[in-house]
């Protein structure tokens, strides 16, 4: 992940860190931290916890979201102080709302310079962001909302597994993960396993994220925590419940930093320092899906 | 008659406001709980959508969040997130929607984005996440929220989801909140768009309701809110919140 | 079949029998031609063999299209003949490319009044065709061709296997049916076979079709002969080769019709008519998916 | 040197159009065998993607439509048949696209629509299908036909894909087409949109090309086609189509 990082990643980049409250891109989060950027365009629907810390850290010049919360829990402490008090820095945002940011990714993904969106009407949001733009129906007399694609420099996504050309099955949660591949420059892609190209071969419908997207393929198990990976670790939403403490003060966050960020190596070390306990609570019992059977039509792949 | 939380009336009365074969986009909490109570009574046919995109979700143990992998695991079928907006909410799929808000006006009106001026805010709130969407496209919306002053303030700072909004000149849809149920009231919007109090909580007083809320109230023989019946407390407290974190 | 398209299809309606290449409904257009409609709209990307056979039979009143041909092989003779010459009547065609089509069904799908299309500049098609739309770029200087959505009035679609809810699981080439679904007002689903619900259940991400969307599930073995089903049956390539012959003249495609349609009660007969020596060539060995974990967070459905 | 039929010449030029590491969006016949050859010789990275939205295919045995089990069976990811030409052709992540047509101009403009009249055609021919999105779409278009008079008219009855139009007015994509593969010739686009003579195919003589084409060629000095290899033999006959379905 340290090589995948340092060689897609710009100063100045717009990155999105992609995934729905599923397998959100935490170690490759903590990796841009210590490797000290600054001028950063983060762009996430949910800014979540991974956003918060790259915050905090000084990472970010600008955030586009739609929704900036910790789920179920609380706030984003260092969000709020960035926004409401220029701490540690002076922050710029780009506000939508989740339809109209996962538009703006489609619309990428899609090579569409726009795409309708049925919100907004009646909502003070529009006067905020003048990328909001409304337009005539050319097949009525209404008017709607429209919003154009959004194309990060770099993306940052994982999957449950994929082979080493990055193609990769994903399952439980999708969120954004493939568009977000799809409307990217750069991919970088992290999964919980790597695997023999003929897992993937067998069942190309769960293949989300095609390998000939992605740029770097990293095996990093456990590097969605405290977010999660359908079937292969449970959220630890103690360490959720846990930030709205941590966070509290712009110092004690720093202290989070330094204890489980710039101390520790790699996310191998973060994931020691964690412990195999922790670790092994979270794991869920196995149950698989039913086989589909796809047949044998093809020697090239799939009874190579 | 069992003692009872006002948590647990707020859920049984969010529970009736769903009806049988209805679909709905279910938040955490309240929602999720009138959800799971209403379809082990009146209405087992109803379809539970979550904003991550599990449809038809059913799960044992309460989530945390919208995006746990039990409401994965849980569900029928799994849609992208811009697919469960587009699917589901602007086609039109969506029956009921509930939102909450730090500030909520009469027109129903909520504000989930800032306290205070947009770019020098006093509180930065999460903003609208799908909130805006659910109250533009789901046929019915219902407000959960508790009853207080701040909460039902005359005006909102910012509308991030459209009440209901009459834009004269441009036919395109608006939002459509249905009922706002609170710790202490109910109240239902009526054709103008304005919300009356339909019935106060057992053991409030009407002025208690009237000094919460930030526009003045017609209390004149409002009814009293239907407790929540045996068999509705049972499933709450066995089968839905055990563990009483959310209605403790 | 019989009930589910007596209860669902009225005469004038806009049907979309759906499927690329793969899955394509013919037990059920076989079943419409039995009923004797005679004023239908039939709305496909590939009107295929089947909407051929219900030109020839007289069903249909207007075809709205993007590719009208027998793939690999030749010519829809019954649409050319009726577009060429009236016969046995006059239809009118809406054409458009394919991913126009896609895209009005996408936009039907997803509640949207338009979608834009990267397609048609310098194309002599929408001078035919006007509801393909020319509209500006809010954000440049350009303009793009956009579609309205199609909300055909019922959707016939097939999946490999579904609960007796329709949620139906669906794989290999997915094509347009989903869409097709989510698009309609009613939809009939055809599966190779009705499972219990926990197998279902255990894959949702393999899911395509909710059954919140279904009116009627039909299981019908083979309904999608001679295209195919995969991991059930092969594409019938002789069957979609013999076309060219029996379709050359009307005359003789009546005869085909009064023989493999009109005399034969229901698709259990069809299958019987075909034999079972023929169905055997046409089966695939056997290949299944690697399982993925799904892991076992909730007792409500994946392990009741 | 070897026997070979016009097939195996045109497969054979069609693969020297593709580079390593190109994305292709593949039709059946010549252009399948195309990059079957390309990917065993030049271009081991190529992709080839579907019109039936599968992405990355690899096969045994020649698929008779674009739509095949195989070609789903043999791929590394299948998608919709609306995102196969908004994530791959519109989103412009397509290198190389091949069409043919009924009739193709100088300018690259191909019918594959009516013969006639629109609205009451002589011929009703298939239609676009994808192929004005990948003329749209595509980096290069590179066109097999046969060399008939009939096939390359001076003007097309329609424009079904379209060719170097410019129009002044709207600076939007047009079609990119780059060669013309037909059994007596190579012809590629020049900067001014126009299709020459780049070479002859052996044994075919230029007053041949000439009768055969609608528009004035300027045949001086042009090159003989490449034959094919002994190893490019090998593979068509051996691996790609063994049944010579498209080549014998």
């Amino acid at each position: 992940m340290r090589t995948a990082i340092s060689k897609t990643i710009h100063d100045g980049d717009c990155l999105y860190l992609s995934g729905f409250t599923h397998l959100i891109p935490f170690a490759a989060g903590h990796e841009i931290i210590r490797q000290g950027f600054e001028d950063l365009t983060l762009a996430r629907a949910t800014p979540d916890l991974v956003y918060d810390r790259m915050i905090a850290a000084g990472c970010v010049k600008k955030v586009l979201f739609s929704w900036a919360g910790n789920p179920g829990v609380g706030s984003l402490h260092a969000f709020r102080r960035a926004v409401e008090d220029g701490v540690p820095n002076e922050i710029r945002t780009e506000e939508y709302t989740h339809s109209a940011t996962a538009a703006r990714l489609r619309a990428g993904a899609h090579g569409l310079p726009f795409l309708p969106v049925r919100t907004f009407e009646g909502s003070t949001l529009p006067e905020h962001n003048d990328t909001i733009r409304k337009i005539d129906n050319p097949y009525g007399d209404d008017r709607i909302y429209v919003v154009p694609p959004l194309e990060p420099d770099v993306s940052v996504v994982r999957a449950q597994r994929a082979d080493r050309e990055g193609n990769a099955h994903l399952w439980g949660i999708t969120g954004e993960i493939p568009d977000a591949a799809y409307a990217a420059d750069r991919v970088v892609l992290a999964v919980e396993e790597l695997v023999d190209e003929s897992v993937i071969a067998s069942d190309p419908n769960r293949t989300r994220i095609p390998g000939h997207l992605v740029d770097y393929v990293v095996e990093e198990p456990y590097g969605a925590h405290p977010s999660y990976a359908q079937g292969y670790y449970n959220r630890d939403n103690e360490a959720y419940q846990a930030w709205e403490n941590a966070s509290a003060t712009h110092e004690r966050l720093l202290e989070w930093l330094d204890e489980w960020v710039y101390a520790v190596d790699d996310h191998t070390e973060y994931l020691e320092k964690l412990g195999v306990g922790r670790l092994q609570s979270l794991e869920p019992e196995a149950t698989y899906t039913a086989p589909a059977n796809v047949g044998a039509y093809t020697g090239g792949t799939t009874h190579d | 008659m069992t003692e009872y939380t006002k948590s647990e009336l707020m859920v049984a009365s969010a529970a009736r406001e769903i009806h049988d074969d209805d679909a709905v986009f279910v938040g955490i909490g309240v929602p999720t709980l009138a959800c799971g109570l209403a379809k082990q009574l009146h209405a087992p046919n109803l379809t539970m959508i979550y904003e991550s995109g599990t449809i038809d979700t059913t799960f044992d143990e309460l989530p945390l969040s919208i995006g746990d992998p039990e409401l994965a695991g849980g569900s029928r079928s799994i849609v992208s997130l811009y697919d469960v907006f587009c699917k589901y909410l602007q086609a039109g799929r969506i029956d009921v929607g509930f939102l909450g808000g730090a500030q909520i006006d009469r027109y129903g009106n909520i504000n989930s984005t800032v306290i205070g001026d947009y770019d020098d805010p006093t509180v930065r709130l999460p903003g609208s996440g799908g909130a805006c969407e659910i109250a533009s496209n789901a046929n019915r919306t219902v407000i959960i929220t508790p009853h207080e002053p701040r909460r039902l303030p005359e005006s909102v700072d910012f509308a991030t989801s459209p009440g209901h909004v009459t834009t004269d000149d441009e036919p395109t849809r608006s939002g459509s909140p249905e009922a706002i149920i609170t710790d202490k009231a109910i109240m239902r919007f009526d054709e103008s768009g304005d919300a009356n109090v339909e019935s106060i909580h057992p053991g409030v007083r009407p002025d208690e309701v009237q000094q919460a809320t930030g526009w003045e109230l017609s209390l004149d023989g409002v009814d009293e809110t239907a407790e929540p019946k045996e068999k509705e407390l049972d499933i709450i407290r066995n089968r839905l919140d055990p563990n009483r974190r959310y209605t403790g």
